[in-house]
């Protein structure tokens, strides 16, 4: 042993103990039950249909961009319930925990949650809701869209696409295992130092934390290095730079922060993990260490990273807003250059996250400077859509309804985050109250317009429309959710009330607690109608089909191929002539999709490896974290050897012969009506508008063991 | 969305425990002063902008009056006020963020050296070491210390050095003055000047471990003769602090009762051999079974550590 | 994922190979390397000069050897690659040198030995 | 823009589907791909020199050695040597590809990799010394990030080795398949950028270690 560790350690099991598992927690114990009997209904209804073999050859052996995307958005769901549920108990505790006669419920001092305990659900709360929420959501998007957007029948490399989603998936799935073996970080999402250090975390939360979020890191720039190839490689003949989509540029830049400020998390946790593996002394107090080093390295991440999570925020916000507007992106050039803007000052601000650091007030003020220029281009933004709408003919469908819900929220968020960014201000609330309001109205712009996204290309993945009005009711409880929780907050910033306590010494702070509560009983309900809406969708999925222009007034590429996408994307690759492709061969009347023969399309091939790897990931993680040395050696091997055995593999494409393309395309065509939209294209018609007559897909391909089924989503 | 800020001024228009809108310090009140000319500055830009967007939405709304022109997507004009009014706003809030830093620097906060110039005057120091999880206030002048409790005098500028044992904390007392660093290993200053005798609460605001939320501290201003006599007082107690003793006292201990108390006496340069001792690698490391059953950990500790002598 | 059917080996790639450039590359970077370590063994000028010196010296190496060794140019076969490189410079500079700029002053300001630490280390507890 | 630039564009002379088009450049896609993945290492690098930077203050000595004190040049200086000679080498191998030549190939990596070799040996025998003398990593905050540095220069080497062994065998079975040749190209960036790396690691940590 390289360090002192507190507690038990064998080398068969590491520190792995029967105690480890908190038997003595009823909330954990009910979690478990109810999470095993979930499992095992799934699995029994998988077993049940005979689903395995369709769930192994269509999902979980996928290398299509579309399948990864649907899969990254899956999971990025789940764990957002997960990250909501640790925010209700964060509410409801310190709702409860008020004032010193408080009483203590479950062993709990104050409230019903031990310091300890509810120091984990904060910390999981934040890593969640950012890297295995917010980041698979956005990551799944641009996934789907870009490549389509593009003209692409594929990502740059499909293969490592599939390996980012499984490590993604297998950092999420060890953050989920800590709730049932062993514990969790107890120290907030980005980690304190030296409390991170072993002799004040002496147990095994912060190794969790920290392998759950290298192992997202990694998957992470993966995807991005994937992105932006796929962007600077692969885009259709005449798809020039300027003839890009809005949320493609954004895509581009958030992958360009990404790629550029993941290596430096890395690097901010590895330096942790060897201080608390090898017993080096980075971020010591003692020894020559340096502790602030640690805040410096994460936030050279950590505030790109913000960025990186808005921008796409930003595009999805400048596709749909200009669909509904019917009518062009307002200074389409600006908003690339604003896009680009905020990519580029975001690497140079991020000593804000630490101003209380007693850093020279030159210091501060270069970056409280630095850190109101990005106002300048998310102002720009802003003014650019609404001059959007402007002239326009503004339709208030759900999407539309979700982006105006960001960009108000934007205006609240901007509006505190140039007070946050005013370093006076930030001297009385940092670490406080006002700081989490400001950036949940942040974040909810972005959820709000994953939300919007997900309902405007919903049909493009799956050929039908989410329905209207379960989806307006999820939508104004989330609005009167937001409005009830995070008012207060700001209130409860004004009173000087800090981050991350479990116990409320202040009286004066209850009122503000409890409306808390209230708007929390909103989100809850709106969660429950969130569901309903999904089903009710799935339930009414035929009579809800759409054709390829699902909305009528779609503008960039991807509206032009069918809805749901074929496997291929595109039977023909387009070439493209001006910014709004499609919007501008529906004013021409130029819609026809068959130009003439197909051809045979070459296609990787399906493999399991991506999956073996993360699983061996997963090991290796879960081996680190409890110090088993000898399984975490064998995992190494074991992924050394794999990725050596995959590269003699020769046998990775595929080609979709002509008559198979013919035969999909021609399914699609069939169900294509002559009920021509009317919405609001000016000139011409839409023919690709299609209406299926019946539930049953006219697409059906081969689903031999090798070949994927082409029929791109099953329906 | 209105009814939330309607119930809040309902709720407490007397006591809403709304500290920082309500400086009783020097720095406090340079805050406050910047703060309201931000939000004002801020307000003249967000709210005619909310404005446009809701007559653009009502307007151009699809079936309403406004004008259809799906080609328009371009004005020189435009793009120029757009860039024009966040870059004005920006040039001018940042000219005022940067006086307002200097003016509360820390270290040698712009408003204190002001007014210093025009009283002249002392000053009182106090050295503050945090442990896991009390503080620990040293007058090194009147070598006296007091846990938990912070007396200063009113009207006199007070400065702070501070440090800690084992993890960050922020030093903050929203009223008074905002928040610094307190690392271990490092020292770092601070600076109030309390306007007015009261009682104001301070607190850490950075996440400390399993304690913090009783890491809370009381700050009196009194007057000058009241501080005197509060000095005198304490230099009776019979209760001494010395390294050994102090060795002991920074053992993670969770001050569920404020635990205040105070020492007559203190050995001098502790501030500075705590540093030293850090530096040199001491830890307070903070026992598994502590973080793991707290409550437990708690009765312990409260049935050894009778308020003894350090 | 269509392939060019041409030989590979004819990507411009491959083709850009160039023997006579490696080896420019490792005589001009090992006698950089010479001289740096002859300046530092030698301390033939000032500790500060030295390091400038050498500094300068593992500049040159690094620009010869992205020329001639990692093909950075503006052919059409590299041009992304450069590109790439190019936006990455800035921030490397960003993030060692607002760092170095940031700590330097935290030291001056928080870092300071306590000149009394070493002799109270073994000073006895006081009496009381 | 794109309506003023839409009536510009005559759709009766317009081109609206690429016939024929060949794909995508496969070899200049994943060799574009895995330069990014060298820039973020490159970044990592970054991150590591800010965190030297930070740590060779006096303070995180914490009485423990000062690099002068410990750093023997002629170790650093054998593996400048090896490593620049086996970048060469590897580059001759590459002109080898460029001809066709396929045991030139293979022969050419075969050397680049002993001398990848020699460079670990090196590399061991000099770390081994320093620990020999009780100048281990836990020691101060500066040694942590010195012996980082070079320790994470050395596991390329190591990867590069392993790598180059695969190729080997690849080109021996293989030939000069498109997917053996991106191979051979993402190696030569990766082999060739371990020498842009070590110029800054001997100039900044070595060289200015013997001078601070």
């Amino acid at each position: 042993m390289l360090v002192h560790l507190q507690g038990p350690w064998t080398p068969l099991l590491g520190r792995l103990t029967l105690q480890q598992i908190p038997f003595h927690v009823p909330i954990l114990v009910v979690t478990f039950i109810v999470v095993a009997i979930l499992a095992a209904m799934v699995l029994a209804a998988t077993t049940y249909f005979g689903k395995w073999g369709y769930l192994w050859r269509e999902w979980l052996t996928t290398v299509d961009h579309k399948k990864i995307g649907v899969m990254y958005i899956l999971l990025g769901l789940v764990m957002l319930l997960r990250g909501f549920a640790d925010a209700l108990m964060i509410r409801t505790q310190q709702a409860m925990a008020v004032g010193p006669g408080s009483p203590g419920e479950m062993g709990a001092v104050h409230g019903y949650l031990t310091p300890f305990h509810l120091g984990q659900i904060f910390t999981a709360h934040g890593l969640i809701m950012v890297v295995f929420a917010a980041t698979p959501l956005l990551v799944g998007l641009m996934n789907i869209i870009v490549p389509l957007q593009i003209g692409a029948r594929d990502m740059a490399y499909p293969y490592l696409n599939a390996l980012g989603l499984w490590l993604t998936t297998a950092g999420a799935a060890l953050v989920m295992m800590s709730l049932f073996v062993g514990n969790f970080a107890h120290g907030g999402w980005y980690g304190f130092v030296p409390y991170f250090e072993l002799p004040y975390s002496p147990g095994v939360g912060v190794d969790y934390w920290m392998w759950t979020f290298q192992l997202s890191a990694i998957g992470t720039s993966l995807g991005s290095i994937n992105l932006i190839a796929t962007i600077v490689k692969m885009r259709a003949p005449g798809m020039t730079w300027m003839r890009m989509p809005m949320f493609t540029w954004a895509s581009l830049s958030t992958n360009l922060i990404a790629l550029t400020s993941f290596p430096v998390l890395m690097v901010a946790l590895a330096l942790l993990g060897l201080d608390r593996y090898v017993g080096t002394h980075f971020y010591t107090a003692g020894m020559g260490g340096n502790l602030m080093l640690y805040n410096d390295l994460f936030w050279v991440w950590g505030h790109p990273e913000v960025y990186f999570l808005i921008l796409p925020a930003f595009g999805i916000m400048s596709e749909i807003i200009p669909t509904f507007s019917e009518k062009t992106l307002f200074g389409y050039v600006t908003m690339v250059i604003a896009s680009f803007a905020i990519g580029g000052v975001s690497w140079g601000v991020w000593l804000h996250h630490f101003f209380t650091m007693a850093a020279a007030p030159s210091v501060n003020s270069f970056y409280s400077v630095t850190t109101m220029l990005v106002g300048i281009p998310t102002g720009v933004k802003v003014f650019n859509w609404v001059f959007t709408m402007y002239r326009g003919r503004v339709r208030y469908e759900l999407p539309m309804l979700w982006a105006l819900l960001a960009l108000f929220l934007l205006l609240v968020g901007g509006m505190t985050g140039m007070m946050n960014a005013f370093a006076s201000n930030d001297y009385m609330w940092h670490n406080g109250l006002f700081v989490v309001a400001h950036f949940h109205m942040m974040v909810l712009v972005i959820a709000a317009s994953i939300f919007g996204a997900v309902e405007y290309w919903f049909p493009k993945v799956f050929g039908f429309k989410l329905e209207q009005k379960w989806g307006k009711w999820f939508f104004w409880f989330m609005i009167i959710g937001t409005g009830w929780t995070f008012v207060p907050m700001f209130f409860l910033g004004f009173a000087g009330m800090t981050r991350r306590l479990d116990y409320i010494p202040y009286t004066q702070w209850s009122p503000y607690l409890h409306i808390m509560l209230v708007g929390m009983v909103f989100y809850v309900v709106a969660v429950l109608f969130f569901v309903a809406h999904l089903y009710v969708s799935l339930r009414d999925r035929v009579k809800n089909r759409v054709g390829a222009d699902a909305w009528g007034t779609g503008r960039s590429l991807e509206w032009m191929t069918h809805s749901p996408v074929p496997a291929y994307n595109y039977a023909f690759i387009p070439h493209v002539n001006v910014l709004d492709e499609w919007a501008w061969r529906k004013e021409n009347g130029l819609t026809e999709l068959h130009p003439g023969d197909y051809e045979g399309i070459h296609m990787p091939k399906n493999t399991g490896v991506p999956l073996f790897l993360g699983m061996l990931f997963m090991g290796l993680g879960f081996a680190l974290i409890w110090r088993i040395w000898w399984l975490a050696l064998l995992c190494v091997a074991l992924i050394v050897a794999l990725i050596i055995i995959r590269s003699f593999d020769r046998d990775t494409d595929m080609t979709i012969p002509a008559h198979t393309v013919e035969q999909v395309e021609s399914g699609a065509r069939d169900e294509t009506s002559v009920a021509m939209p009317t919405a609001g294209v000016r000139g011409g018609t839409v023919i690709a508008h299609s209406i299926l007559q019946s539930g049953t897909s006219g697409i059906s391909g081969s689903t031999t063991s090798t070949s994927p089924s082409l029929a791109p989503m099953d329906r | 969305m209105v009814l939330p800020p309607a119930l809040l001024t309902l709720g407490g228009c007397s006591n809403n425990g709304l500290y920082l809108l309500k400086p009783e310090g020097l720095i406090s009140h340079t805050f406050y002063h910047y703060f309201i000319l931000d939000v004002v500055i801020m307000l003249l830009i967000i709210v005619p902008t909310t404005l446009l967007t809701i007559w653009a939405m009502w307007r151009y709304r699809k079936g309403g009056k406004g004008s259809y022109d799906p080609a328009w997507s371009h004005s020189n004009a435009i793009e120029a006020i757009v860039w024009g009014i966040p870059l004005v706003t920006v040039g001018v809030l940042s000219y005022l963020s940067v006086k307002a830093i200097y003016d509360v620097n820390p270290y040698n906060p712009g408003v204190i050296a002001k007014a210093q110039k025009v009283d002249g005057g002392d000053s009182v120091e106090v050295d503050v070491i945090a442990t896991d999880w009390r503080w620990l206030f040293i007058y090194p002048q009147q070598h006296i210390a007091s846990v938990n409790q912070l007396v200063v005098p009113v009207g006199t500028p007070v400065k702070f050095r501070l440090t800690s044992t084992s993890v960050v904390n922020d030093f903050l007392i929203p009223q008074l003055v905002g928040m610094i660093d307190v690392m271990p290993g490092m020292r770092t200053k601070q600076a109030l000047v309390a306007d007015k005798a009261g009682t104001y609460i301070g607190f850490s605001a950075d996440y400390s471990g399993a304690g913090l939320s009783w890491m809370h501290f009381q700050t009196k201003a009194v007057s000058a003769a009241q501080f005197a006599q509060w000095v005198k007082s304490t230099q009776q107690s019979p209760q001494h602090l010395s390294y050994a003793g102090f060795n002991r006292f920074a053992k993670p201990y969770i001050a569920v009762g404020g635990d205040q108390q105070t020492f007559g006496k203190v050995q001098p340069g502790l501030f500075d051999y705590v540093i030293g001792e850090v530096m040199h690698g001491k830890v307070w490391r903070t026992p598994m079974a502590m973080t793991e059953n707290m409550v437990n950990y708690m009765q312990k500790q409260r049935a050894e550590q009778k308020a003894g002598d350090y | 994922m269509t392939e060019h059917m041409q030989d590979p080996l004819n990507h411009p790639e491959v083709q850009l190979a160039n023997g006579r450039a490696y080896l420019a590359s490792f005589i001009i970077s090992m006698l950089l390397m010479t001289v740096g370590l002859w300046l530092a063994v030698t301390h033939i000028t000032t500790p500060l000069g030295t390091v400038l010196m050498i500094s300068f010296l593992a500049g040159v190496a690094v620009i010869i050897q992205g020329y001639f060794i990692l093909h950075m140019d503006i052919s059409h076969a590299q041009v992304w690659h450069t590109v790439a490189m190019v936006l990455f410079l800035p921030l490397f500079v960003v993030t060692i040198g607002l760092t170095a700029w940031m700590f330097h002053g935290l030291y001056q300001r928080t870092m300071i030995m306590p000149p009394a630490a070493s002799s109270m280390a073994h000073m006895s507890p006081m009496s009381h | 823009m794109s309506a003023s630039a839409a009536q510009k564009v005559d759709p009766a002379h317009a081109t609206l589907w690429a016939r024929h088009y060949a794909g995508h450049d496969m070899i200049g896609t994943r060799t574009f791909g895995f330069w990014l993945y060298m820039l973020t290492d490159a970044m990592v690098y970054a991150a590591l020199f800010a965190t030297l930077g930070v740590l060779s203050h006096v303070v995180n000595l914490a009485g423990g050695p000062s690099s002068s004190a410990f750093i023997n040049p002629v170790y650093a200086y054998g593996q400048t040597i090896t490593l620049f000679l086996s970048v060469l080498i590897y580059g001759y191998s590459m002109v080898a590809l460029k001809n066709g030549n396929r045991g030139g190939v293979i022969g050419g990596m075969f050397v680049a990799m002993l001398l990848g070799v020699v460079y670990l040996v090196i590399s061991g025998i000099d770390i081994g010394n320093m620990f020999a003398h009780g100048i281990f990593p836990q020691v101060s905050g500066f040694l942590s990030i010195f012996f980082t540095i070079i320790i994470y220069h050395a596991l390329h080497i190591i990867v590069g080795v392993v790598w180059m062994l695969v190729m080997m065998i690849q080109v021996a079975r293989e030939g000069f398949s498109a997917n053996v040749v991106y191979r051979l190209i993402n190696l030569r960036l990766f082999w060739h950028f371990q020498a842009v790396i070590w110029v800054f690691v001997f100039a900044f940590v070595y060289l200015q270690g013997i001078v601070a």
